[in-house]
């Protein structure tokens, strides 16, 4: 024995009394964090989340503004540097209108006599935060005296800035997901519930039905639902709908998995102790079963997350989902069909990143939260 | 008698997300043709292990230290190093199945469910035997008789689901030694049986060692088995042979510690209404190996200042016998 | 073995008879009633003052006054004896019309799409596996990741760019201009297995991703069998005893799955379509529900979802066939 | 040896059928395997009964149809009651088993312990009366509590016990007995060794202080030199809180250890049941002399020659005719295969089921019981 294992002894000695008294979420909290991977997808949602939460604050403009002087616009990079010298502070050139010498179109170039610098908490369009506190201020912009815009990501055909929408469009997406997978884990709640704690013909009879609705194809399904939507119907009503076919569609999976998990925890040692102990069944359920799959169904609903997304992303894009003047990925990536499209306007695949990104996340943090939901598994 | 496999200073390393842990530390023995040794040990002190690395069964993150010897005797009389064959070689190939031969404790397990028993025991038989596909149907059904399993030429034909226990368990002995091996290691083949079932089996095993000439190396957690089955002996306590010898001796005369407390704990059923003699304490987890000798924790007898601080090294008391124990070992202990 | 085909020919059948109600309800769905929508697509722009009276009188031609479950069972019955599948009132022609060869196209595109997922999936999920850890293992899970979050459609579109770039212009759709209308002859066929594979590919990206990792985790699971020591034990050669042993129950689950390969590929097929501009049902069922064609649309849904059932009735005999468990623990 | 006991449970024709569904083309065809087929013995108080028997033998489903765990088919099962009517839990309703319920509330709280009675059924009212230790000590122990809570869970569920204070006095009074220290009870099963894990069972199953405990194969996971330990320690228990023992295992030595009486089970039927002494040395059933037989000794010298026996273990799906042993039973004759055997008292306390019971004598050596250590042999 060594001298170092000596003075490492009692660390150790203490790192396993920890251990010993670590509770479930402590030992996943423990196991979670050794997953780089899932620890960086987590913190890239965290921000997503941040951001289409607070879109009004961080998007400069609103979702529908236009910009009549930056029509399909090329993304204006902030710089450091340009043909007159460097400064701390970071600025963008001016444009001008010029017209193209070949077509004869008007179009924007960059100016480089002029710039303009970046700030932080700028004057604004007025808008309500959250949709309830009145503030005209934004993350960053321009001054508002200049009579210029910024357009991180560029224009679409009609002047609007995507940027903002794609921070709105985050909103949309990422909320229509939350919302579905709620609709869906609830009802998959009650009916793999009810399908595992009575068994029996009902489990019979439910099976039967997850079945039929899990061979239709999913996306022609949700197809005919959006399909059946009402022209007239408002933005809202639109959105709403949307959610509740999402949702209400989702939940066969989860509520398979919520099936058989109760099914094998209900034959577990343990819980036929506790039965033998004496205890009700709302005691063992509240107990001893929910606590032991809690963390299955949350990896489930986490990785369920990017279907809805995706399900979302794809309706809008071929026109059967959310409807303009609503913006979500999938609508914003509507303008982006074409290969005309990535030839001649590249950024308005950039709400496409958006997509791939979050469900990486998802998919990053649901895999990093599977291998950790089973603090025992390597007990014995 | 000629020793068919020497194992000396054995060692086995894992490298695992928590450091390296090593559950195999130092270990020597050795068989002898027509002979079996008894490896016996309790859960987790790596008498499973030792003799899977002889076959290089082991798993990709295991590594062997560079004191191992493992020389194993063929039947040509040929010496093998066993630990330098190459991975993929035709004659680790020979030596795996056609020189030693395995059986372990799940007999379901260690049949694929998805092939006939017949078709499992032919591709051993052709492999090792170089008989056609007939000859080798025809064989296998003559060793299914030979294990004693009734109506062998239809029972060649079903899966292993569709047999018993007890069943299964013949069969996996006739398909290993249809291979024709000279050493059978056999890895707890009877626990997972009934007692009358295992009897059978024992039976089984000890006659066709007999007929065969096999030498067999005997895993087992149960002293009574070992005390039927084997000629000798090593006990294992966390990774270390802690006492070898003849069996019948080890057992009338057990020297180290561990043996005595072992062989004290065992209930009995010709003395009822004896209180049971436990060794205290807990086996320590493996990744928490104590320093020196590994059962000082446990060990009634222990020196303080010595079995805790440096491991004894293995000494021979009496003649064919060895024992790592400091009790044993006076002068080494002044020396260390 | 017989047992066992009959007991799930019954399942199937009763699958598909709960289906076609669910797919009837949804033609249902859509505000107002065919013949609201027949007038109105009609004689709009006709100058043809339509009355309740003539809608009515459409309505009653076209038997929609009847209860909703005698028009279920009008409807099943005449696919069921006599392949009617009604009129597709956006083309003035039968529903059986319109999707004509439509059905053999699609067919195509499926099976080219989930040959070429198990041809890349299973060799390569079982590389994986058996080298588990490497750089190589560390690649395709990455891959993997991308195969899940990168959506098809958009994956469409970057191939069809590239496409663009390098084989010229003549790469979407199915056929080139010379044959799109033409007979069906050889070289319309050839002409079509050329355009076959940018499909194929798009449309096999996500099942390939999926697949390789249940093929990965399974085979690494199988791996770890006692039954594959044991052999191995028994001096099987390396390269047999990974083919005989673990390979065989490792594609277990990638053929029980077959249906939901099925099913992943005609959910992506409409939008897929759009984009590469192919003609097949997947696009047609597409255009079909924003005509509001019910019929057309509840056709289509129909015979995709009957596709997909009987695929798994496919899987659970391939199963059967290759596990001998099955049968008798069914 | 054993000592004058009064009845505590009494066994009557206990029967466990399983209803075994194999599904036919169009139709379900519904087999019944007859796990436990006409049981019937009784325990006394603080006795220990053994119950060994090979698998497929229905061991478990007798110890799980007493604690109601699993709900008999057919038969009795009574658990005498000092000064009271006795309780038939095989049949006894939730509502007759609610009416027992209020009284037994009463008397816990008067004595705790002097209640007489009762036993495990679903209804709560009796679980602190029974209790089970199960075989493996991982999956009995729920990973996501703390071994407090674990032990105390009895004393919770029942309801009986309102003030934290009273649990912990009692959680820390069981365990100590159980050698867990308070440092212990903080922490949560993933720190233990499959011996500690055991000995937390044990904590749990007794915290309550049970009449009557069932240990299912309780040491059969545990390394030998664990295993005396728990075996120790659940006859120190014993002596100490007068509990009785259904002690399930197939490991016949330590059931020769733990039990006053043994039973042997086969193939869902007794064959014999007597006095430990009497069933060890002097065994009037082929089927347990065979058993005894084919134990292995760890001792080189004796003569370890196992009685062969036929074949395997019937299934229990397809239960032999006349005496079930028959098919193995190196002296079956033509009676045994038509004719079941009854069940009948040869001497007193000693039953068996054999038509030839008085034909055999299968007389073993007993060594010298107490002097010296028994393991230097």
């Amino acid at each position: 024995m060594t001298d170092a294992t000596h003075q490492t002894d009692t660390t150790a000695e203490e790192a396993r009394l920890k251990y010993y008294s670590a509770s479930q979420w402590t030992l996943i909290w423990w196991r979670f964090r050794r997953h780089r991977a899932a620890m960086m997808a987590a913190s890239v949602l965290g921000l997503m989340f941040l951001a289409g939460i607070f879109a009004e604050f961080v998007a400069p403009y609103g979702p529908v503004t236009r910009d009549t002087n930056y029509i399909e616009g090329a993304p204006q990079v902030p710089r450091f540097c340009d043909a007159g010298g460097c400064s701390v502070f970071p600025f963008v050139n001016g444009t001008k209108t010029e017209r193209d010498p070949v077509t004869l179109r008007a179009i924007s170039v960059p100016d480089p006599e002029v710039r303009h610098y970046l700030h932080v908490f700028v004057k604004g369009e007025p808008v309500k935060l959250l949709g309830l506190i009145p503030t005209d201020r934004h993350l960053v912009g321009l001054n508002p005296d200049v009579d210029q815009k910024i357009h991180f990501w560029g224009t679409d055909d009609l002047g609007r800035d995507v940027f903002s929408r794609t921070i709105y469009a985050t909103r949309t997406s990422l909320s229509i997901g939350v919302i579905g997978v709620m609709i869906s884990f609830v009802l998959a709640l009650i009916i793999g519930g009810i399908a595992g704690y009575f068994a029996g013909v009902i489990d019979n009879i439910i099976q039967r039905v997850t079945e039929v609705i899990r061979v239709v194809p999913i996306i022609p399904l949700y197809m005919g639902l959006a399909a059946a939507m009402p022209k007239e119907w408002s933005t809202t009503q639109v959105y709403f709908a949307m959610t509740l076919i999402l949702g209400l569609f989702g939940w066969p999976t989860l509520a398979r998995r919520i099936r058989s998990q109760l099914l094998s925890i209900r034959n577990e040692d343990y819980v036929i102790a506790a039965r033998l102990a004496g205890a009700r069944p709302g005691r063992i359920i509240a107990q001893h079963m929910l606590p032991s799959f809690t963390s299955f169904i949350i990896v489930d609903l986490v990785i369920s997350f990017p279907y809805m997304i995706l399900s979302e992303t794809a309706l809008s894009f071929v026109g059967l989902g959310l409807r303009p003047p609503s913006v979500s990925w999938g609508v914003l990536l509507q303008q982006a069909q074409s290969v005309r499209a990535i030839e001649q306007t590249p950024w308005l695949f950039i709400p496409a990143i958006f997509v791939v990104v979050a469900v990486l996340a998802f998919t990053v943090i649901g895999d990093g939260l599977r291998d950790a939901a089973d603090p025992y598994s390597e007990a014995h | 008698m000629p020793k068919m496999l020497t194992v000396e200073n054995l060692s086995i390393s894992f490298r695992t997300s928590e450091g390296v842990i090593t559950p195999v530390h130092d270990v020597t023995f050795g068989v002898e043709a027509g002979r079996t040794l008894g490896l016996v040990g309790e859960s987790g002190s790596g008498k499973s292990i030792s003799t899977k690395a002889l076959m290089q069964l082991l798993p990709g993150n295991a590594s062997l230290s560079g004191e191992t010897r493992m020389t194993y005797t063929d039947k040509a009389g040929k010496e093998i190093a066993l630990g330098r064959l190459k991975t993929g070689s035709k004659e680790l190939r020979r030596i795996r199945g056609g020189e030693i031969g395995m059986i372990f404790q799940e007999p379901m397990a260690s049949f694929s469910p998805v092939y006939t028993i017949g078709n499992q025991m032919m591709e051993a038989i052709m492999l090792h035997r170089g008989l056609k596909k007939r000859a080798a149907r025809e064989y296998a059904i003559e060793m299914l008789n030979k294990v004693g399993i009734s109506n062998a030429s239809a029972r060649v034909d079903q899966y292993p689901h569709e047999l018993s226990g007890g069943m299964r368990q013949r069969a996996m002995i006739a398909l290993t030694l249809s291979a024709g091996p000279a050493l059978l290691i056999a890895d707890e083949p009877t626990t997972a049986l009934d007692v009358t079932i295992q009897a059978q089996v024992l039976d089984l095993m000890r006659d066709l060692q007999r007929d065969l000439g096999m030498g067999m190396i005997f895993i087992t957690h149960d002293l009574g088995v070992i005390a039927q089955i084997a000629d000798d002996v090593a006990v294992m306590y966390l990774g270390t042979i802690v006492e070898r010898g003849p069996a019948r001796d080890v057992i009338r005369n057990p020297q180290h510690p561990y043996t005595q407390g072992l062989l004290d704990a065992i209930p009995s059923v010709e003395h009822l209404h004896d209180r049971l003699k436990p060794v205290p304490g807990d086996i320590p987890s493996p990744t928490a190996r104590p320093t020196g000798c590994p059962f000082h924790t446990r060990c009634a007898q222990a020196i303080a200042g010595t079995c805790d601080v440096t491991a004894p090294t293995e000494v021979s008391t009496i003649p064919g016998r060895a024992v790592r124990c400091w009790l044993h070992s006076d002068k080494d202990r002044n020396a260390a | 073995m017989l047992r066992f085909t009959l007991e799930r020919l019954v399942g199937m059948v009763i699958t598909m008879l709960l289906v076609s109600v669910m797919v009837f309800l949804i033609m249902e769905l859509p505000p107002g009633d065919y013949a609201d929508r027949y007038a109105f697509r009609k004689y709009s722009g006709t100058g043809v003052n339509v009355t309740e009276a003539d809608i009515e009188a459409i309505r009653r031609d076209l038997g929609l006054d009847k209860p909703m479950l005698l028009r279920y069972f009008d409807w099943i019955g005449g696919i069921v004896l006599r392949g009617d599948f009604g009129q597709a009132f956006a083309f003035e022609t039968s529903v059986a019309k319109v999707i004509g060869d439509k059905v053999w196209l699609t067919a195509g595109i499926l099976f080219s799409t989930l040959l070429l997922t198990y041809i890349v999936s299973i060799p390569i999920g079982i590389f994986a596996a058996v080298r588990r850890g490497s750089a190589v293992d560390y690649g395709l899970t990455v891959f993997s990741y991308l195969g899940l979050a990168l959506p098809n459609f958009l994956l469409a579109l970057v191939m069809l760019y590239f496409a663009n770039r390098w084989f010229g212009a003549d790469i979407g759709g199915l056929f080139s201009d010379q044959y799109r209308d033409a007979s069906w002859s050889v070289g319309k066929v050839w002409d079509l297995i050329k355009h076959l594979w940018l499909p194929a590919v798009v449309l096999a990206w996500s099942a390939v991703a999926i697949q390789i990792q249940t093929v990965r985790a399974t085979m690494s699971d199988e791996l770890n069998k006692l039954s594959v020591t044991a052999a191995r034990a028994r001096g099987v050669p390396e390269l047999r005893l990974l083919i005989k042993y673990p390979t065989r129950l490792a594609i277990n689950p990638v053929v029980s799955t077959i249906g939901f390969d099925v099913n992943r590929i005609f959910s992506e097929l409409p939008i897929v379509a759009v984009v590469l501009g192919l003609t097949e049902l997947g696009e047609l069922l597409l255009r079909a529900y924003l005509d509001l064609d019910m019929n057309v649309a509840g056709a289509i849904l129909l015979m995709l979802t009957f596709t997909i059932v009987f695929m798994n009735f496919v899987s659970d005999l391939l199963l059967a066939w290759l596990d001998p468990r099955i049968k008798l623990g069914a | 040896m054993t000592p004058k006991h009064d009845t505590l449970i009494e066994v009557k024709d206990l029967s466990v059928h399983f209803p075994i569904k194999t599904r036919k083309l169009f139709r379900t065809e519904v087999q019944m395997l007859r796990a436990v087929d006409g049981v019937s013995f009784d325990i006394k108080r603080g006795e220990t009964v053994g119950l060994v028997g090979e698998s497929g033998s229905g061991k478990t489903t007798v110890g799980r149809a007493i604690l109601r765990a699993i709900d008999p088919t057919d038969g009795e099962v009574i658990f005498h009651r000092k000064n009271k009517a006795d309780i038939d839990l095989a049949h006894a309703s939730e509502t007759e088993l609610r009416k027992v319920r209020s009284k037994m509330n009463m008397a816990f709280r008067e004595g705790g312990i002097n209640v007489h009675n009762l036993a495990g059924d679903l209804l709560r009212a009796f679980r602190p009366e029974m209790s089970l230790v199960f075989q493996d000590p991982y999956s009995s122990l729920n990973p996501r509590m703390t071994v407090r809570d674990i032990i105390a869970e009895p004393l919770v569920a029942s309801g009986k016990f309102k003030d934290r204070a009273k649990i912990d006095a009692r959680v820390r009074e069981i365990a100590a007995r159980c050698k867990l220290n308070l440092e212990h009870l903080r922490r949560f099963p993933h720190a233990f060794s499959g011996g500690q894990r055991q000995r937390i069972c044990i904590a749990r199953a007794l915290v309550s202080k049970p009449k009557f405990v069932v240990c299912d194969e309780s040491v059969s996971a545990l390394d030998v030199s664990i295993q005396a330990e728990i075996v120790n320690l659940l006859k120190d228990l014993q002596d100490e809180m007068g509990v009785s023992f259904l002690f399930i295992a197939h490991d016949l030595s330590v059931v020769a250890q733990m039990s006053h009486r043994v039973a042997v089970l086969y193939v869902g039927k007794f064959v014999e049941y007597a006095p430990t002494e009497k069933l060890f040395f002097a065994p009037k059933h082929p089927y347990t002399h065979a058993l005894l037989s084919a134990i292995p000794t760890a001792d080189p010298d004796a003569d370890y020659d196992p009685i062969r026996l036929k074949g395997e273990i019937p299934n229990p799906l397809a239960a032999p005719s006349g005496c079930r042993f028959h098919t193995r039973c190196p002296f079956a004759k033509d009676r045994c295969k038509t004719e079941v055997p009854a069940w009948r008292e040869l001497d007193t306390d000693h039953f068996v089921a054999c038509h030839f019971a008085e034909d055999f004598n299968f007389e073993r050596h007993q060594k010298a019981s107490g002097s010296g250590p028994k393991g230097a042999v």
